[in-house]
């Protein structure tokens, strides 16, 4: 019965989105906003990735809200699963010698790399790796934790500094999250301005998040 | 080109019925997995290459990896 | 031909959608419905990709010299799907999260006997 | 003058800057929500006087407005990031004694967060930011509702967790049809161009868009995780779900409505629909002997008729559904507030428990009867005039279908005067149990009610006090053009 309900629901919502869609033809040219950004993009904000430009500059905004709605669910997370009604201690075995090692060699080749992928890549993939690194930590060394303090720190450190760089686009240009640093044309780091360090503080912050939602759905509470 | 898309796509599908299907939670998950990573190849061959490589990197492995750990401290089959 | 030029991603996108609503809206196992939530979310950010490609387009990266704006696919969705996946998996780590303290009150994830335990 | 964006950008840095301050001293922690929040409400209340004559459009990141994100502050952006700050502070003050268990550093840096996101959504003038500030205070709620980590709260935040997500990727949906469309995010920008559009081609949008944020808004066949989510989160949380939340989803559909489509045909549907929510809120908490359970089903009823209230669409209905809008703010807040500390002495949620407790928690109960009456629309506090407003701007159109639904309407406050007067009488008449002296709620909780009773007394006695903002924001969202033309120049 609710599988038929459910069927017929999705049928009409499926025929009303299919009318809309034939105003929208895949394929064809694009719109006043993305041209207006691939045209001036490189001019304006200096940066050679216009999406880059985008998600750190025209739309920084959408961006600091994002990387709050992850620090709420890295702190949701928190709330919901600290200790409190624990269940007992699940028992832990003790990794192998080999993953051992093998993770303590890997755990700063992969931070190097997570930090290299913040300036070149963009900061959520950075974030996502630095993550994925600490992931690696908890699977082959489990004595050896940080403390989910520790991380929660880390992420408030970010996005205060995202909060601060805003802030000085207000002192210095009355415009909340200005681009107020000089720009080049060049591609070297610091060419675009503001965008890499916050491209920078973006990665460091999504990584320490993501890093601590690990970190509680792990732990043995 | 578009043929390999028209298969991906197809794959996908059926990766997404099957994650909907399967009554072991781990395999539905990886299906689920599958699906996202295909999701990135095809982000690619849209010529996005920033979304897929954070589709990959976010939506196919940490989110499997966190579904898998939530399943490993909760029931692997679905009753 | 020129029909899956036209629509296949556009079919793969509302066929992920509507899986995962299918699956969000039948399935009892909560884990089952989240897994239901993320197929639903990939299949929205395919949506909002396709919106913004032109055909035969390049990425929006002027990584070399030469490359001609005029072919580039749109910025702008990539911008909102990249908001949108961290998005997306914000909601997935908490709802799981809730789904592990669930699963240590009611020893089970059956959306259905919780339901029945409650009255 | 105050940049708007500071609305934003204060609470957000205190919120980040919290886990510094408790690594100093924990004590300190429980006073950054009432500072932060107390700017909010000076900012505003500067605002406010400005942003009548003109609204203040500020972007960010200093490029022009449909090139990047732009904050609206308007009368009714300023009016309802006013009401935020206003009811944040006083229930931040109520929380300062009321919460002292589990992790309570997490619980300010969520509940801040929440007031952020509740802020961004009504200031904003870029759908998709609306969205990612929707998702702020939905999140933040899910985790809140969850705060006390019992059966019920866990259960009712997995149902509000499951229900918010598919509402906001169909919202998510929406916002991807209208910019395949339109090319632009800015809502000025696609009301602008949306006039030009062929109409079957905008109703699939919209049903999305009113569906995803309706989920919010708990209008009537969306609303079934409220009861639960309302009456198991910690009292001082259900009070701003109550007097925040829903509101503020509200205020995303009429600017949807009004704004972006400056749509007509749909509103006699959403008139009927609010009194559906109505009627069947009214019933529901007839029949609850929970009193939460009670309060969030009433809180269904009032969103009901404050969505008939916008949907008549002209200038009186709108003042009237806002200013319906408010007195349920204060109004529910304060019983929320007063039911947290009753519940904590008798330590049940049963209305039968409440015997006699009139006697031994004077003023919480006082404040408690206050918020009841007003809610029904007694004079002399605030939900009288509110209410009055509402009736008068109905049988003002002079239309049948709109007077015979203000009749039902009339019906559910009925209904609503009939389950309060019954918790009163509980209250105050019933047999009373052996006396164990007095013990009132503490001062700290006590003060943000008295206030709350100031403010419902005061505008209910003076209704002009409030009548000019809300005229120039009913007109704000019903002048489509003003608000393009201000946005974009």
């Amino acid at each position: 019965m609710r599988r038929i309900i459910a069927i017929l629901l999705l049928i009409i919502v499926a025929m009303g989105i299919n009318l809309t869609l034939a105003k929208i033809p895949f394929g064809t040219p694009k719109t006043k906003v993305g041209t207006h950004y691939i045209k001036e993009g490189i001019k304006q904000t200096g940066s050679d990735n216009i999406v880059t430009a985008v998600v750190v500059d025209y739309r920084a905004f959408d961006t600091l809200g994002e990387v709050t709605v992850l620090f709420i669910a890295a702190i949701g997370l928190g709330a919901v699963l600290t200790a409190g009604a624990g269940v007992g201690n699940r028992k832990t075995q003790p990794a192998s010698m080999v993953l051992y090692t093998g993770c303590r060699l890997l755990f700063p080749l992969i931070l190097i790399f997570g930090t290299y992928t913040f300036f070149h890549g963009g900061g959520f993939q950075g974030g996502a790796i630095v993550a994925s690194g600490f992931l690696l930590i908890y699977l082959g060394c489990r004595e050896r934790r940080i403390s989910q303090r520790a991380f929660i720190l880390a992420a408030s450190l970010g996005g205060l500094a995202f909060v601060v760089i805003g802030l000085m686009g207000l002192v210095f240009g009355s415009y909340f999250l200005l681009n107020f640093l000089p720009k080049s044309a060049s591609n070297m780091l610091f060419s675009a301005g503001v965008i890499p360090i916050i491209y920078a503080v973006i990665g460091f912050k999504v990584g320490s998040e993501l890093a601590s939602i690990i970190d509680n759905l792990i732990e043995e509470s | 080109m578009i043929l390999l898309a028209s298969f991906l796509v197809v794959v996908m599908l059926v990766g997404a019925v099957a994650a909907c299907i399967f009554r072991d939670l781990i395999s539905a998950v990886i299906a689920a997995a599958l699906v996202s990573l295909i999701a990135a190849i095809l982000f690619y061959f849209l010529q996005a290459p920033d979304v897929a490589m954070a589709e990959a990197a976010i939506g196919a492995a940490l989110t499997a990896a966190i579904f898998i750990i939530a399943i490993s401290r909760t029931k692997r089959h679905e009753q | 031909m020129s029909f899956l030029n036209n629509y296949i991603y556009y079919i793969g996108a509302f066929g992920l959608i509507f899986i995962g609503l299918y699956t969000i809206l039948v399935k009892h196992n909560l884990i089952k419905v989240i897994i239901g939530l993320a197929i639903l979310d990939t299949g929205v950010n395919l949506f909002l990709i396709s919106v913004g490609y032109i055909t035969k387009g390049t990425a929006p990266i002027f990584s070399r010299p030469g490359i001609d704006p005029e072919h580039m696919v749109d910025p702008v969705p990539q911008a909102l799907v990249l908001t949108a996946i961290v998005i997306g998996v914000a909601i997935l780590a908490l709802a799981l999260s809730l789904a592990i303290r669930l699963y240590q009150h009611y020893g089970t994830l059956n959306l259905r006997k919780i339901m029945e335990q409650k009255w | 003058m105050v940049n708007p964006v500071l609305l934003i950008a204060v609470p957000l840095g205190s919120a980040f800057a919290i886990p510094l301050f408790a690594l100093l001293r924990r004590g300190v922690v429980k006073y950054i929500p009432p500072v932060a929040l107390g700017f909010n409400l000076v900012a505003t209340l500067l605002l406010l006087g400005k942003v009548l004559k003109n609204p203040v459009i500020v972007s960010i990141g200093g490029w022009q407005p449909p090139f990047c994100i732009n904050l609206v502050a308007g009368p009714v952006g300023v009016l309802f990031s006013a009401i935020i700050a206003l009811v944040g502070l006083l229930v931040s003050i109520y929380a300062m004694d009321y919460i002292k268990e589990g992790p309570t550093e997490k619980y300010h840096m969520l509940y801040l967060l929440l007031l952020t996101g509740a802020t961004g959504v009504v200031l904003t003038g870029d759908i998709f930011n609306l969205f990612v500030f929707f998702e702020i205070l939905c999140i933040s709620s899910y985790a809140l509702v969850a705060y006390l980590r019992d059966k019920a709260g866990i259960e009712s935040a997995v149902k509000y967790l499951i229900q918010g997500a598919v509402g906001s990727s169909l919202l998510l949906i929406g916002i991807g049809l209208l910019y395949g469309q339109f090319g632009t995010l800015n809502m000025a920008d696609i009301a602008e161009k949306i006039t030009s559009a062929s109409p079957i081609s905008l109703f699939v949008p919209m049903v999305l868009l009113i569906t995803g944020l309706g989920v919010e808004a708990a209008i009537f066949p969306l609303n079934a995780w409220l009861p639960d989510a309302h009456s198991s989160a910690p009292s001082s949380i259900s009070a701003i779900l109550s007097g925040i939340a829903i509101e503020v989803g509200l205020y995303a559909v009429a600017r949807v409505i009004f704004t972006i489509f400056g749509a007509s045909g749909i509103l006699p549907f959403l008139a009927l629909l609010g009194i559906l929510t109505l009627l069947v809120g009214e019933m529901c908490a007839f029949s609850q002997n929970n009193i939460k359970r009670m309060l969030a089903y009433s809180s269904i009823g009032q969103i009901g008729l404050i969505l008939f209230a916008l949907a008549i669409a002209t200038s009186y209905g709108v003042t009237g559904g806002l200013f319906q809008l408010v007195s349920h703010t204060l109004s529910k807040a304060l019983l929320f507030l007063a039911a947290g500390y009753m519940i904590y002495q008798t330590g049940s949620l049963q209305i039968s428990a409440l015997e006699g407790i009139g006697r031994k928690m004077p003023l919480t109960c006082l404040a408690f009867t206050i918020g009841a009456f007003s809610l029904v629309g007694l004079p002399p506090f605030i939900g009288f005039p509110s209410k009055f407003l509402v009736v008068r701007a109905a049988l003002a159109t002079k239309e049948t279908y709109f007077c015979v639904l203000i009749g039902l309407a009339l019906l559910g406050t009925v209904i609503e005067g009939a389950y309060f007067f019954r918790v009163v009488q509980v209250l105050y008449f019933k047999a009373d149990m052996p006396n164990q002296g007095r013990k009132d709620a503490p001062v700290v909780a006590l003060i943000p009610m008295f206030i709350f009773v100031v403010l419902i007394v005061i505008v209910g006695v003076y209704p002009k006090l409030v009548t000019d903002v809300l005229n120039s924001a009913a007109s704000e969202l019903l002048n489509r053009l003003d608000y393009i033309r201000s946005v974009l120049g």
